[in-house]
């Protein structure tokens, strides 16, 4: 503010601001003033979910300290230290936050699509992000703790998304990094949206010649940052490339069919080599399985989970495949799953797994669940922080009646960043 | 000798006015002061008012000053005087105003389409409004220059309290109805494009003028952000949802250090005011006081928020109103605030007030000069029968910098 | 004894007005086909008057009967049986119920088409009427004769019914067989009125009264011929043939037809996933033909092929074959069709009776057509070679004992 | 051991089976039902009899008979229990191993039976659809104003009852509806008072004539007798409150369709005697101008349930979709359920709200919904806890015939084929799975539980806990 403003909160109002904000206990909704207190969750069964990494604990204990893990293992084993507030989760079942890497609705959904240009690298759809609105509230509920908010597919590159949690209260203290990932829409949706009906092979070309001078921006930059070459000048419709070639974040790609998929891995990933995910790769995306995997592309998919005998698509021979079970038969191993949000309801996520098991993804390893968790969180490289229960992450865990991606097992208790975010015993069950 | 005296009177006849530049002095007796000082004394009861040559001179309980000797004395009986009233959002010191060939529109004046004291502004000065911030329409994302002015005033020159009064930006809504399917993410980026290259065109002078680097090609266009980028204007910003106001607060005012400052926030806005506090941006609320019983995309149970209760939820210190007027009539401006306390805004230390004076007059960069009754500020007083914020309160006088502008005694009530 | 004819053979030049062939001739052909499933190698075949006097291996020729020896490649099948065609028809039908109606009515001799038909080998016609619902009955015709009861060789040959699962078809059929009853309950009424009028004339004795009171020879009801259509189908004087779609039509189909017994066969209309095949068994129990054309199917859903007419003459179900597409030019790729469902698992003879004895039993004209034996018409198609291979053409038709088509040289 | 699980068996059925017949309600129903029954009997000359054998059976009915055999009879439930007698030329299907169910009722479906209306002279009974639905534990479905069994491969016996759940309207939304219909009910109650004053009043008085029918509506005759109930639209609380009243007023039982706000009125509608057909997902917000509850609630059918309101659950679409966006269709009736679970209804009442509770509202629960002696072969086996989302139906039997093979279709044969998927479903990773609930549920309503189920529930305790451990 103006040089007058600059000293608006002198002390004495910034004590009264403190005070007030002790009072309507925003604090306990905001992750900055989780320090503190430790925690104590027992269990019957802890779904530890990691990758590398243990599938399950029985009767285990977790501490927290602060917000993040500080302890996992058996209760004989593990000790609890004086003055920790202990949770028994008795019968129930304790596993990671869910993590959706292809969410709309955390936004107020009117910021989607802009449909004036084909390629808006530059555009961020945190201008559009509400982290906590109604819907978010019953996805909290449902176990979905973090999402990964984009843009729409009504162009080839909608713009940045952005990696939100759910638990808390406005956006800072819900932002998990922003850009979170640039949404890439090869074809299906935006070859609809434009007037004047371009086709894949154009939109391939203008996706991709965006692609070379993105990456072209970015080296020039690595390059001045080398001490080599002089500055280049800053462009904002190129930014996101540095981050994208430095690792930082992921192309999350809308791709669906066999050779949309085969182009993401081929393009993408190989010619161009950045970090990107299939986020869909329904319909017959699964025959590029292997080439994905080979090129190290993850699979999140959905919200489609089976396919048929369709003309165009792939002779089933009668049967009706399960998506995710056969990226699985074709020997891909990292395999996630996604609402694309409002189109299935956010708080569905759990679903999507279940109904992935359902038609005949391998579950007997405990992949279901990690594809709700693990997984998405290696795939946008937040593995350090989230995704299992595991020391030293955050604390963001769910408590379940049972088989967390069984759509009988109610959600009792939502924990984020070590705070108690959601409890059926302090309101009533919101989904 | 004599002649030259009488002429020199004839003269000054003008200026004869005690309290005006070159009269005598004006000592204002009043049974209650609202001073509303940003920080300090709210209110002196028994209020000596001193005002010489246009400014306040001192101001303190009766029994605490002498009144010096060839002042006149005014006694207001039960009246209170309180500073003159700031509106920051208003259209109507002139017409065309809404320029929608280009988005971004960083280069537009509304100082040209300026017609001061016009019908608007004095019904305004008979309200109490001394002084306005008059912007350019939310028809384009950037919709150009505003400028500070007083009501009260006919000549352009005396009227202008400063020019560029701001930079008027409008996020969403309004501007989308531009056409091209246009959304907010475009806008946005639009804006981001348009203010780093006014960001980058500002340091360029910056660097100029302290020798280093050559002198950088004028842009008519980007001028305003040497303003901005020296702290000498704001950027006011037609800002109502959550998500737009989370904009003007993370990416104008901390990413680009902007001095911004929430107009007319509405909706669910209040929801952001825990980050409102941390970046010091001031919430200037209205013309819509409640948050809708149906927002966008919270729920609030039916209940019907207030913006000012819940920007004070999150001990927001630096709360204001405005009118938008024409959309609620300049006049109306301390309704704004009467609403803001009926929606629950806790109104105990004068907080309804200071919403309509200090409060904007900081934000605005002009406390130097008005918002309160300080010794050195201009001497635009309200003399009134009460409470400001209660619509049964009746304005009897206003002086601006010590001149009589309005008087219920001498002009047909307005207001 | 054998006089050896030494025969010059050339190919035919365009095909020019056939000259007449001898009344009485004898055909000799390294192989002949007799539409049985019997192959005769060494054959000759006797004609005279348009019919066939005999047929058998290596028989002794009498001096002076005209013998054509064939070109030892050259194989004699019977005339082709189309027993389910409109090609030559211009009528167009209506819907509903008309089972009175006649394909005969629209015959057209003078139609091109039948010149065209005669040079693919295919020497009998079973026209059937358009229409939806009960369009009506086939006729059985030559496809030669300038005149309608020229080409007729039978007329209501059977009675064209279209099923599906809908109540309306249903009906159409069922109901048919109660306007029967109705018609048959009436007409005892009147035979009783007449009968009790005639005994009181009978026991009169007055003359004058007895004048008054004769009752005249009796009148029977004026016949409705839908009714009438339904008591011939009973009397079996008229059989059906019933078209389905899917295996659910069909059992529509039993179920309409409920206790009703009359003789029928059954058309099965190709579509691109036929269900058919789950009631293939439940047809062959009941003995019925079924009508289809040479076609390979889908299975449902997939990719997987399924010979359907080599399914159901797996099962026992007698198989008439008909052209996949009702045009002159269906009928030259007609037996290349064949053979292509010969290939992927069609009995070959079962195929070769699909095409000639089968349909011209289905149009109960077996005893005179659809195959060569002994008293049945002269009908016959010399081919260049194996009547299933691809490349085999028509040298030449032989309609009623005189050549339609081609050429034969002594 | 053995024998004492037997007759434990044959306790438990009579203690269920005299309820059941007794609350068959409508005359009107069994006249249908005997009509329908005769059929079969018509066309068999010689009795056709199937033997189910060695599964576990979840009668419906609370019971749980373990490695139990049920043997139909020309269709027709003839005897539940052990070491039964299996007549010469009974068709025996062995399902040890397997758990075996009533086949689920759908009260709503789309295109499963291939016709339009007049299924019995239109049903495709080889369509996809149908044996898709088979597939998802669907023997008997409604379609338009019928309900009929999913017979693949018959069209006879299909048809169980028609002219069912007629439906009336009364909504805010049409206040000039509302009235005339309460003057209906008004009139037609009346009439039943005169009636009933007639036939008194005529024992002294011969000449006194019978109270006229004209402008009195029969069907509302029918609500007020109880022969039949009225279905009505409603899911807003004011609309719901009024057909409570309604209801109450004039003593008939209505039966609300969508209900989404039933849960805040839910004691209002148990006192009317109501019964629900919900979606346990149905997802609305309330009008933000009310101050009060409102909109969905994931605990509609717990709450609705525990007050009494009898509760069948439909998925949001009633058709079978194959678009790929699963969990939402008539495929996953069973998922639907389980969503009811999660908002706190027990096990054992989200089983009956797809099975029992739907053939009740139809009028045909004297045939269908349960495995009773003397109600149709018509059940389902499965390779686990039908309410599990794994979980598959291996076999469906309709009319004492297996009209659905898991194996032997294309759809999904190739999902954990049957080898595999023999495992008991204590092997899987499921809480859900909780036979002891049933159990319990089940004590309240038979005297005695019975050993052989308290057995079975231990096993399930340490296999659970088993499975737990030898886990990675």
């Amino acid at each position: 503010m103006c040089a007058d403003s600059k000293n608006m909160m002198t002390p004495k109002v910034r004590t009264l601001v403190a005070l007030a904000l002790a009072f309507i206990g925003l604090v306990n909704l905001s992750p900055a003033a989780a320090e503190g207190k430790g925690r104590a969750i027992l269990a019957r069964k802890i779904l530890i979910a990691a990758r590398p990494g243990p599938a399950v604990l029985d009767n285990g204990v977790i501490l927290i300290s602060g917000s993040r893990i500080e302890a996992v293992g058996p209760q004989s084993k593990v000790k609890i230290p004086e003055g920790y507030e202990i949770l028994d989760a008795g019968d129930n079942w304790v596993s990671p936050g869910f993590m959706d890497l292809h969410n709309h609705s955390a936004s107020d959904l009117r910021s989607l699509n802009d449909m004036v240009y084909l390629t808006n690298p530059g555009l961020r759809a945190w201008a559009g992000a509400i982290p906590d609105t109604a819907g978010m509230r019953v996805a909290l509920a449902a176990g979905v703790t973090s999402v990964l908010t984009i843009p729409g597919s009504g162009t080839n590159i909608g713009g940045q998304g952005v990696l939100q949690r759910t638990g808390f209260r406005g956006f800072e203290a819900n932002l998990i990094r922003n850009p979170g990932s640039l949404k890439l829409a090869q074809a299906g949706n935006p070859e609809r949206s434009q007037p004047w009906t371009p086709r894949r092979t154009f939109m391939n070309w203008n996706t991709r010649n965006t692609f070379r001078r993105g990456v072209a921006y970015a080296k020039r930059w690595e390059a001045f940052e080398a001490g080599e070459g002089e500055k280049p000048e800053r462009d904002i419709q190129f930014d996101i490339y540095r981050s994208l070639v430095k690792g930082e974040a992921q192309v999350s790609t809308h791709t669906q069919i066999y050779q949309v998929v085969l182009m993401t891995v081929n393009m993408v990933a190989i010619e161009f080599g950045l970090p990107v995910f299939i986020d869909h790769g329904t319909f017959d995306g699964f025959r590029a399985a292997p080439q994905a995997q080979a090129a190290g592309v993850n699979a999140i998919l959905g919200p489609r989970a089976i396919q048929d005998h369709r003309a165009g698509f792939v002779d089933t021979d009668g049967k009706i495949m399960g998506v995710a079970a056969s990226y699985q038969e074709r020997g891909h191993t990292t395999i996630g799953f996604n609402t694309d949000s409002p189109v299935i309801p956010q708080e569905e996520l759990p679903l999507q797994a279940a109904m992935g098991v359902r038609y005949g993804f391998d579950n007997s390893k405990m992949d279901a669940i990690r594809g709700l968790t693990i997984v998405p969180a290696l795939t946008v490289g937040l593995q350090a922080d989230q995704g299992s229960v595991e020391v030293g992450k955050y604390a963001d865990l769910i408590v379940t009646k049972g088989d967390p991606i069984d759509p009988r097992s109610s959600v009792e208790w939502v924990i984020q960043h070590g705070q108690t975010v959601y409890s059926t015993q302090s309101e009533r069950r919101r989904w | 000798m004599v002649v030259v005296a009488t002429t020199l009177l004839a003269l000054a006849a003008s200026a004869q006015d005690p309290g005006t530049p070159g009269g005598p002095g004006l000592a204002l007796f009043a049974a209650k002061a609202l001073v509303a000082e940003l920080d300090g004394r709210q209110v002196v009861d028994n209020a000596l008012i001193l005002v010489k040559d246009g400014q306040i001179e001192a101001i303190a309980a009766r029994s605490e000053i002498e009144v010096p000797t060839g002042y006149t004395l005014r006694d207001l009986g039960s009246q209170w005087v309180m500073p003159g009233l700031v509106d920051l959002h208003t259209h109507v010191s002139g017409s065309g105003i809404n320029d929608t060939v280009f988005q971004i529109n960083s280069g537009l004046r509304v100082a040209p389409t300026t017609v001061p004291a016009n019908r608007n502004l004095k019904r305004a000065l008979a309200a109490g409004v001394t002084t306005v911030l008059y912007i350019p329409g939310s028809g384009s994302n950037m919709g150009g220059q505003g400028i500070l002015m007083k009501t009260g005033f006919p000549e352009y020159e005396r009227a202008l309290v400063r020019d560029p009064g701001s930079l008027k930006i409008a996020q969403g809504d309004n501007p989308t109805r531009w056409g091209y399917g246009m959304g907010r993410l475009l806008m946005n980026f639009h804006l981001r494009t348009v203010i780093e290259q006014g960001l980058a065109y500002a340091q360029a002078w910056d660097e100029f003028e302290a020798g280093e680097g050559d002198k950088p090609e004028r842009e008519l266009r980007l001028d305003i952000f040497r303003e901005l980028a020296a702290h000498r204007t704001q950027v006011s910003t037609h800002t109502q949802y959550f998500q737009l106001v989370m904009m003007s607060i993370l990416m104008l005012a901390r990413d680009y250090d902007l001095d911004v400052y929430i107009d007319h926030g509405s909706f669910d806005s209040y929801l952001n005011s825990d980050i409102a506090v941390e970046n010091n941006v001031a919430a200037i609320l209205g013309p819509r006081e409640v948050m809708w019983p149906n927002p966008p995309r919270y729920r609030t149970d039916g209940q019907v928020h207030g913006s000012a209760w819940g920007f004070q939820q999150a001990g927001h210190p630096m709360i204001g109103f405005n009118t938008d007027a024409p959309v609620v009539p300049l006049e109306e401006l301390p309704l704004q605030a009467a609403m803001g306390a009926r929606y629950g805004m806790d109104n105990s230390a004068m907080q309804a007030v200071r919403g309509l004076t200090i409060v904007p007059a900081t934000v605005a960069g002009i406390s130097d000069r008005l918002g309160s009754l300080e010794a050195g500020k201009d001497a635009d007083l309200v003399i009134l029968s009460g409470d400001p914020a209660d619509p049964r309160t009746s304005i009897e006088q206003v002086y601006l910098e010590g001149e009589t502008v309005y008087d219920t005694a001498r002009d047909r009530r307005r207001w | 004894m054998l006089i050896p004819l030494l025969l010059a053979w050339t190919p035919s030049p365009v095909p020019q007005e056939a000259p007449d062939l001898p009344d009485l001739y004898a055909i000799k052909a390294s192989v002949l086909e007799t539409g049985t499933g019997e192959v005769i190698e060494h054959a000759v075949l006797l004609v005279e008057g348009g019919k066939v006097i005999t047929v058998g291996e290596d028989l002794v020729v009498e001096r002076g009967i005209p013998v054509y020896e064939l070109d030892p490649d050259q194989v004699v099948i019977p005339g082709l049986v189309n027993a389910y065609t409109r090609v030559g028809m211009t009528g167009s039908g209506q819907s509903g119920a008309r089972p009175w109606q006649r394909a005969s009515d629209e015959l057209y001799p003078a139609a091109g088409d039948y010149s065209g038909v005669r040079e693919t080998g295919v020497t009998t016609l079973g026209h059937y009427p358009s229409g939806n619902g009960i369009p009506g009955r086939c006729v059985v015709v030559r496809p030669k004769g300038s005149t309608a009861s020229a080409m007729t060789i039978k007329d209501d040959a059977y009675l064209k019914v279209i099923m599906g699962s809908s109540k309306s078809a249903k009906d159409a059929l069922s109901g048919g067989f109660k306007k029967a009853d109705t018609w048959i309950a009436k007409e005892k009424k009147n035979k009783e009125k007449w009968d009790k009028a005639k005994e009181k004339f009978d026991k009169e004795k007055d003359k004058e009264k007895k004048a008054k009171l004769d009752p005249g020879p009796y009148k029977p009801l004026a016949d409705d011929p839908s009714a009438a259509s339904f008591m011939q189908l009973r009397d079996g004087s008229l059989k059906a043939l019933i078209s389905v779609r899917t295996a659910g039509d069909y059992l529509h189909l039993i179920d309409a037809i409920g206790e009703e017994e009359f003789t029928w066969d059954l058309r099965v209309v190709m579509t691109r996933d036929m269900n058919i095949y789950h009631v293939i068994e439940k047809v062959a129990k009941s003995g019925r033909r079924v009508v289809l054309e040479p076609e390979i199917s889908l299975h449902p859903g997939t990719m997987r092929q399924r010979n359907l007419p080599a399914e159901f003459a797996r099962a026992g179900t007698p198989v008439v074959l008909v052209p996949r597409s009702d045009s002159v030019a269906g009928f030259k790729a007609w037996r290349r069709h064949v053979g292509e469902i010969v290939a992927s698992g069609l009995d070959r003879s079962t195929a070769m009776r699909a095409i000639t004895l089968e349909p011209a039993a289905l149009l109960g004209v077996d005893d005179q057509v659809g195959s060569l034996e002994a008293g049945k018409q002269a009908n016959f198609v010399i081919l260049s070679g194996d009547p299933f291979e691809p490349g085999t053409q028509v040298d030449a038709v032989i309609l009623d004992g005189v050549l339609v088509s081609g050429e034969v040289n002594l | 051991m053995h024998i004492q699980t037997n007759t434990n068996g044959r306790t438990l059925i009579l203690a269920v089976l005299l309820p059941i017949f007794l609350s068959l309600c409508a005359p009107a129903f069994s006249q249908d039902e005997k009509k329908e029954q005769e059929e079969p009997q018509t066309e068999e000359e010689t009795d056709e009899w199937f033997a189910l054998q060695g599964g576990d059976i979840y009668t419906g009915t609370g019971a749980v008979l373990r490695g139990a055999t049920v043997l139909s009879k020309n269709g027709t439930i003839d005897e539940i229990g052990y070491d039964l007698f299996i007549p010469e030329g009974a068709e025996v299907l062995d399902v040890s191993g397997y758990r075996v169910y009533p086949g689920l009722v759908a009260i709503e479906s789309r295109g499963l039976f291939g016709g339009s209306s007049d299924l019995a002279n239109s049903v495709d009974p080889f369509s996809k659809n149908m044996t898709l639905a088979l597939a998802a534990g669907v023997t008997t479905a409604r379609s338009g104003s019928e309900v009929a069994k999913l017979r693949a491969g018959h069209i006879d016996g299909l048809v169980l009852n028609s002219g069912i759940l007629p439906r009336l309207s009364y909504s805010k939304s049409s206040p000039s509806g509302k009235r005339t219909l309460r003057e209906k009910f008004e009139a037609a109650s009346q009439y039943l008072r005169d009636y009933a004053q007639w036939q008194i009043d005529k024992k002294s008085d011969k000449e006194l004539k019978e109270p006229s029918k004209k402008g009195i509506d029969s069907s509302i005759l029918r609500y007020l007798r109880g022969e039949a109930r009225p279905l009505f639209s409603a899911s807003q609380r004011t609309d719901l409150l009024e057909i409570a009243r309604l209801a109450q007023r004039f003593g008939f039982r209505p039966i609300i369709d969508g209900c989404q706000e039933g849960w805040i009125v839910a004691d209002e509608l148990g006192r009317a005697g109501a019964s629900a057909i919900l979606t346990a997902r149905d997802r609305s917000s309330k009008g933000e101008q009310l101050v009060r509850a409102g909109g969905s609630s994931i605990e509609n059918a717990a709450i609705l349930h525990r007050a009494g309101v009898s509760v069948t659950i439909i998925p949001s679409s009633a058709g079978i979709s194959l678009g790929g966006i699963v969990g939402r269709d008539l495929m996953h009736l069973t998922v639907e359920a389980g969503y009811a679970v999660r908002g706190g209804l027990s096990e054992k009442a989200a089983l009956d709200s797809i099975t029992i509770e739907p053939a009740r509202l139809m009028g045909v629960s004297q045939r269908v919904g349960s495995i009773e002696v003397g109600k149709d072969a018509d059940m389902i086996i499965t390779d686990g806890d039908v309410l599990h989302y794994q979980t598959f139906v291996q076999w469906a039997v309709v009319a004492g015939e297996v009209v659905y093979d898991k194996q032997a279709e294309l759809y999904f044969a190739h999902i954990r084929p049957r080898p595999e998927a023999a495992l008991s479903p204590e092997e899987r990773l499921d809480a859900g799975e909780t036979p002891e609930e049933e159990i319990v549920e089940e004590a309240g309503d038979s005297d005695s539980p019975g050993e052989g189920n308290e057995e079975g529930d231990g096993e399930d305790h340490d296999e659970d806990d088993g499975d737990g451990g030898s886990r990675p």
